[in-house]
């Protein structure tokens, strides 16, 4: 029974949890949401109308992207010489619980803001949408944003869900942009069943599971969890909880396009603008992981307290099962996106795949981290670190890719790779910047995508001598090595493409050159790629932080 | 029972005039176990009906039974409030926007479209399968199986109400955990904005487009034939498909 | 009465389906007789707008028993279904309807705690399930196999989807000032003189109310709102196919709904049971005086309340045969740019209204005091108790599910599960 | 409770017999076992309503080819979890000593219908986009992305 109830103190200490933990916490969040309603009234009022609805949107973000890395900023324990002094998740609960504000969700934040700001001056030199759907559309993609930043920070079962519905909801409609034609309005239609059909399967999970252990708070969830595993699962719980665990692991792998929830994935992307591909690509995996993280570590690795080793060593068998599903997941998931990537002849249906694989690489990274959790806890942080540097990386070189594909379509008229061959002759800047980004799509050095592939590597090669999952961890840093191989073909034949075939003969249109503003877009995407794989530390330092999320 | 039952009080105090008796009321069967059964038949039989029909009209009105007998579920299980949402929302709101869909769509070729005999039957292993996995993850845990305890439920619009502007007044369930009983104000204020933006997309893909003129990139003609919807195709950017996937759809451009 | 019944002898639970079946046919008569009645009335002034007679010879003078013959001549005449419709759903539509429109009385109080099951929340449920009622409408159309039909039911599921928004923003507004849901905790509260009803207590509700009336007349598809059954474009609209019997269903459901709309307005902003004046707590009678006087209280409230739905009704058709019908863009005009932004507002105002002026303008009129919630102010864990709606005992009282498809598991089923359920 | 007309004579012999038949591992038992017409529902009930309407509704989708029907599905799915937690969320059918989500599930499903709504709207805007270009909403036409 509560003690004697009293409104006044309840109300005041909700305002005050609102207004003084929570509200300067969710800043990024509220520029959103603002910049979404002004975009709606600047339509509605005709002196406003004149202004570019994308102006208004960098604007908003911009304004979110100041606030999510003043946050950032103002973390305990951010150490940009990367000596490895320990850092501090910095962790609170927002909302009376809903939400988690941790070093995780300030980087996540951190990223999708600044993705935000690059793809809104992307989209603005593409051209799609133009000016007369540029209200709705960045109003679909600041609202899926605002989803995918509380995909970041869910701390409870409802925001898990919730944050899910609000980042796809808004990505279907965005799917069928192109409304009048034909693959557009497929693939949405595509997306929205499949990801609708996703999410009511972890619906139902979740319900499973929150029904087993009587409380929608991750944390509260871990801890009742670590009773029943310390009792040995009574009454045949241990079923319930891995069909519900599995099937919320469904709804996660839709979100992270991992097999066998990968089918969307291609014709989505082929039948989407390539803009909406970048954002589902980048933006939409890097929330993905984020909650996969989130669902992960807060059901098996509970928070500190007094009972913190024991709850850790009961939950030692639930991190056992997570570990497994999620990395053989992520063996599928790699494998068959290397390897269906090789017959696409379409430049997006390519980068689809090639997003699938990547996919797979970060759920090793995840898979890692998990095994590592119990044994090492430092070891653990640094996988983490690990999945966010590549996310941060990941960024840069699928958004540059796309940037290039969408470019190129502007002028060439055509996403084919056959129809990019010969390019090496009038532009070979271009060829260059594609030359880089594939490069770091791979994985060679001395690019961006290295470093990273290599910190992840370094993480399960860790779990392989620290954590009880030893042979697992092998077959992980087996089939990734094998995978980076296989993806060397793929990526290095659109270069071949490129550089060697002649140029087909009814091509008219040049492609724009590097000395333009879609070059200059090209390239500023491209340096960061390249200068990451050099100058790594600073990023690294961030990523370091995020990391702390799992001590 | 005083003072609750007042279709009975029209013929007790208006009708009869006469005070009612106050014989124990003996009555052994469990009129809610009943009722139970009775909406847990028709949601579920007509969730299996909006399966096995064909034609869509009648989907959509089984299925607006299924989740009217749903809504008397959640009246039984002491969710009052949500019975009353689940009618307002869901069957009066959601499920006529889908109706209103059918209609839109309702051509004859259209209205039952069927589904192959080997799909069907995959379908049906599938569902079995499924059903089973289901049913084994409800019953094997001992404490759903226990009967319920019929403790009263309190009614519940102003526990909710007060918890979505984040403050709980309800009590905390007995054998709850205490920790992690959140307020709600949170998702309360941020549907709206979700709302609204799935509005705008929603009204953004269902508007003729309506351009004055054509950009550049729109006059050159695409590889894309003009769909039904050309009207629509007119004004959009022009991406040139992969040769195959054009050329199919070109063939089936032709088919209509 | 299942209590009375006991005493007899009789088993329970036969006890109760008794006094569930009398409940549902009490209902039934409320909307069978009230169409009778209230197309006779329509067919009068009907006349009288447009300066003719009407009926004047079944029944006398004044075509009494017209409706009646109506009602003979439509059992007998021949039912009809078109060759390609739909016959299950051609059957079953006019029977949704009515069905939707019954279901709803359900919550309806008649007076005070005269009603069929008291919803904790009443208002809510009144107005989802008259929403329902346009999935007879739409199958009506659907099932026709004719254009006319089709046409009429997407008319209809377009404007009563949309005029839900300004209707449940309307009926929130006494919900917020009465912080219940219950209507028949709201109709208490508006007890005493008629400033407490809640049309005057402020301007803002006087203003809603007008809205809840465009609202509640679009919503059960009358004139100047009934594109559904345009008889200038689509003949007859959604039921231009049917006939007989099935065709009287619709009108009952038509005459039941308008009937429900007014009884809610009267409820929720014109005080309910509760006459202008107060005549029984002028004269010392109330609830607890006596049987006799309770039973009296009782009656006169019946007649309030039935006397202000009537005269809503009657309002309905005033306008119906005044003012011509809107196209379908000057329906959804009024919709979305005016109710809705109006009600919206008011609905703001009426906040800070009840923030800033709590006591009213005109101190001479108190209101019935005392906080009325929903039991967690009263609950057992050595909080404070709230004071009690009306005098009336508000313990937690058990919900009973009672929104069924059909009337008679709803009346009483649900009260014995409780009273089986209580020892346990 | 015990002097029912109906378990005393309609039920009894096929209630008594069947926990003898069945071992008492099998955890249908128990459940073969409730005389549904004198016996309180508990939580389980309402989950096998929910596990038919969930299942009912993942058939549908795989099964229609009408895009409009694989909509119904998810709404027959979402309402299946929906049943979930207002089970465990009601005080009247938990059992003895039972977890408990209180308030919280409700709120969940209330939840859970406002976003289903959401959804509904945007996949049908779909649809009829889909229905638009393509002048069928037979969801094997949709094929032109597979090449």
């Amino acid at each position: 029974m509560n003690p004697v109830f009293d409104l006044g103190t309840q109300l005041s200490g909700t305002i005050n949890d609102t207004l003084v933990v929570s509200l300067p916490h969710f800043r990024p969040e509220l520029s959103l949401a603002a910049t979404i309603v002004l975009l709606l009234l600047c339509r509605m009022l005709p002196v406003a109308r004149l202004l570019d609805s994308a102006l208004v949107a960098l604007g908003g973000v911009a304004c979110g992207l100041f606030f999510a890395w003043s946050d950032f900023r103002g973390m305990p324990g951010l150490d940009w010489s990367g000596s490895g002094a320990a850092a501090i998740s910095g962790r609170l609960e927002l909302f009376g619980g809903l939400l988690a504000f941790d070093s995780l969700t300030a980087y996540i934040r951190l990223l999708l803001m600044g993705f935000l700001v690059l793809f809104i001056l992307f989209t603005k030199v593409s051209g799609i949408p133009d000016r007369e759907d540029g209200a709705d559309f960045y109003s679909l993609v600041l609202g899926s944003t605002l989803g995918m930043c509380l995909m970041a920070s869910a701390n409870h079962i409802l925001m898990v869900f919730m944050a899910v519905e609000m980042a796809s909801v808004p990505s279907y409609a965005l799917a069928g942009l192109l409304k009048g034609r034909k693959t557009s309005s497929e693939a949405a239609l595509k997306y929205a069943v499949y990801g609708a059909g996703a999410a009511g399967i972890m619906l139902y999970g979740l319900s499973l599971l929150a029904g087993v252990l009587g409380t929608c708070h991750l944390p509260t969830m871990a801890k009742q969890l670590a009773q029943l595993a310390a009792t040995g699962m009574p009454g045949g719980t241990g079923l319930t909880l891995a069909i519900g665990g599995l099937m919320v692991t469904a709804g996660l792998a839709f979100k992270l396009s991992a097999v066998p929830f990968h089918f969307w994935c291609p014709d989505v992307f082929a039948g989407a603008a390539a803009e909406v591909g970048a954002f589902l690509s980048v933006a939409s995996k890097t929330a993905a992981v984020a909650l996969l993280l989130r669902v992960v570590y807060g059901i098996s690795v509970p928070a500190t307290g007094e009972s913190h080793g024991l709850e850790l060593a009961a939950l030692g068998e639930t991190r056992h099962f997570i570990t497994g599903v999620i990395a053989l997941m992520a063996v599928l998931t790699c494998t068959l996106g290397n390897l269906a990537a090789y017959g696409q002849t379409n430049m997006k249906r390519l980068l689809a795949y090639s997003t699938i694989a990547h996919a797979g690489y970060l759920m090793m990274g995840v898979a890692a981290a998990v095994a590592l959790a119990g044994h090492n806890p430092a070891a653990a942080r640094a996988a983490v670190s690990a999945v966010c540097f590549y996310l941060g990386t990941y960024l840069f070189m699928n958004l540059a890719a796309f940037a290039i594909v969408a470019l190129l379509r502007n002028s060439l008229r055509s996403e084919e790779i056959a129809s990019y061959a010969g390019l090496i002759r009038t532009n070979p800047g271009i060829v260059v910047a594609t030359g880089i980004v594939l490069v770091s799509l791979i994985g060679l050095p001395p690019l961006a995508g290295f470093v990273s592939k290599f910190l992840v590597f370094a993480s399960i090669m860790e779990a392989v001598t620290l954590s009880a999952e030893r042979p697992l961890m092998l077959i992980l840093l087996v089939v990734g090595g094998l995978n980076t191989v296989v993806s060397l073909f793929y990526y290095l034949r659109v270069l071949k493409v490129m550089a060697f075939d002649p140029p087909p003969a009814e091509r008219t249109a040049e492609a724009f050159p590097l000395v333009s503003i879609s070059g200059a877009l090209v390239t500023a995407l491209v340096v960061p790629v390249v200068t990451l794989g050099i100058f790594w530390s600073g990023l690294y330092a961030c990523a370091r932080l995020a990391g702390a999320f799992a001590s | 029972m005083t003072g609750t039952i007042r279709m009975d009080s029209i013929f007790t105090s208006v009708l009869l005039h006469l005070p009612a008796p106050t014989a124990p009321v003996v009555a052994a069967v469990d009129w809610h176990s009943v009722l139970f059964l009775l909406f847990a038949g028709l949601a579920c039989g007509f969730a299996i009906a909006v399966v096995a029909a064909e034609n869509v009209v009648r989907m959509a009105l089984y299925l607006v039974f299924s989740l009217a007998a749903t809504a008397g579920l959640f009246f039984l299980a002491g969710a009052d409030f949500l019975g009353a949402m689940q009618l307002m929302i869901y069957v009066g709101g959601t499920l006529v926007l889908l109706v209103f869909g059918v209609m839109l769509t309702a051509q004859a070729p259209l209205v039952s479209i069927k589904p192959s005999a080997s799909d069907r039957a995959l379908a049906g292993i599938a569902g079995a399968a499924l059903l089973a996995v289901l049913l084994a993850a409800a019953v094997s845990v001992d404490a759903w199986r226990k009967p319920g305890v019929g403790e009263i439920p309190s009614p519940t619009a102003t526990p909710l109400g007060m918890a979505l502007v984040g403050v709980r007044v309800d009590d905390p369930p007995a054998g709850a955990p205490l920790t992690g009983r959140s307020g709600y104000m949170l998702p309360f204020e941020i549907v709206s904005v979700h709302l609204l933006v799935v509005l705008v997309g929603a009204a953004y893909l269902a508007r003729a487009k309506r351009r004055k003129t054509p950009r550049a990139i729109d006059v050159l003609a695409s590889s894309d034939p003009p769909s039904q919807g050309a009207v629509l195709a007119a004004a959009v950017p022009a991406v040139r498909t992969t040769s195959g996937a054009g050329g199919k759809s070109a063939l089936l451009g032709g088919g209509h | 009465m299942a209590e009375f019944l006991i005493g007899f002898g009789l088993p329970g639970w036969l006890a109760w389906t008794v006094a569930a079946l009398v409940a549902a046919v009490l209902l039934l008569n409320v909307i069978a007789g009230g169409a009778l009645v209230f197309i006779w009335a329509e067919r009068k002034i009907a006349a009288r707008i447009q300066d003719r007679l009407g009926p004047t010879r079944t029944g006398g003078r004044f075509g009494w028993l017209q409706s009646l013959a109506d009602g003979i001549k439509l059992l007998a005449k021949e039912d009809l279904m078109p060759e390609d419709a739909d016959g299950l759903l051609f059957r079953m539509a006019p029977y949704v309807s009515f069905c939707a429109s019954f279901c709803a009385f359900i919550a309806l109080p008649f007076a005070f705690d005269v009603v069929g099951q008291r919803l904790n929340v009443g208002v809510f449920f009144v107005v989802a399930v008259l929403g329902l009622e346009v999935f007879g409408v739409i199958l009506a159309g659907y099932a026709s196999a004719s254009k006319w039909s089709l046409f009429g039911a997407m008319r209809e599921a377009a404007q009563v989807v949309s005029y839900e928004v300004p209707l449940g923003m309307c009926v929130v507004l006494p919900v917020m000032l009465a912080g219940t849901m219950d209507l028949v905790t709201i109709g208490e509260k508006q007890s005493g003189w008629f400033i407490n009803w809640y049309l005057f207590h402020d301007p803002f509700t006087f203003v809603v109310f007008w809205v809840y009336v465009t609202c509640a007349v679009a919503s059960v598809n009358r004139a100047p709102f009934d594109l559904a059954e345009a008889e200038s474009e689509l003949v007859a609209g959604f039921h231009t196919e049917y006939s007989g019997l099935r065709w009287s269903f619709f009108f009952m459901a038509e005459y039941g709904s308008m009937f429900l709309v007014s009884a809610l307005a009267a409820v929720l902003f014109l005080g309910g049971w509760n006459g202008p004046i107060p005549v029984a707590q002028l004269l010392g009678l109330s609830d607890g005086t006596g049987d006799s006087a309770a039973y009296a209280v009782r009656l006169l409230g019946l007649a309030n309340l039935l006397g202000k739905a009537t005269l809503g009704v009657l309002l309905m058709m005033w306008i119906r045969w005044t003012l011509p019908r809107l196209r379908i863009d000057q329906v959804m005009t009024t919709c979305l740019k005016y109710c809705t932004p109006i009600a919206a507002v008011m609905f703001a105002g009426a906040m800070l209204w009840q923030l800033l002026l709590p006591g009213g303008l005109l101190p001479g009129f108190s209101r019935p005091a005392g906080e009325i919630r929903e039991g967690w102010l009263e609950g057992p864990g050595g909080r404070p108790a709230g004071s009690a709606a009306g005098g009336q005992e508000r313990v937690k009282e058990p919900l009973r599910g009672s929104q069924a498809q059909s009337a008679a598991e709803a009346g009483a089923g649900v009260d014995s599960g409780l009273a089986t359920r209580s020892p346990r | 409770m015990g002097e029912s007309i109906l378990s005393g004579t309609v039920f009894a012999a096929g209630i008594s017999v069947g926990p003898a038949i069945l071992p008492g591992i099998f955890p249908l038992a128990p459940l073969l076992a409730f005389n549904p017409f004198t016996e309180p529902v508990g939580v389980i009930h309402y989950m096998i309503v929910g596990a038919v309407m969930f299942t009912a509704g993942v058939v549908c989708m795989a099964l229609k080819r009408n895009a409009l029907g694989v909509l119904m599905g998810i709404e027959l799915v979402l309402n299946g979890a929906n049943i979930n937690f207002i089970a465990f969320s009601s005080p009247y059918l938990r059992g003895d000593g039972a977890p408990t989500l209180g308030l919280d599930g409700q709120l969940i499903a209330l939840f859970v219908i406002l976003l289903a709504a959401a959804e509904a709207a945007v996949a049908l805007a779909i649809t009829l986009n889909f229905y638009n270009n393509h002048a069928t909403v037979d969801i094997d036409r949709a094929d032109d992305l597979k090449g």
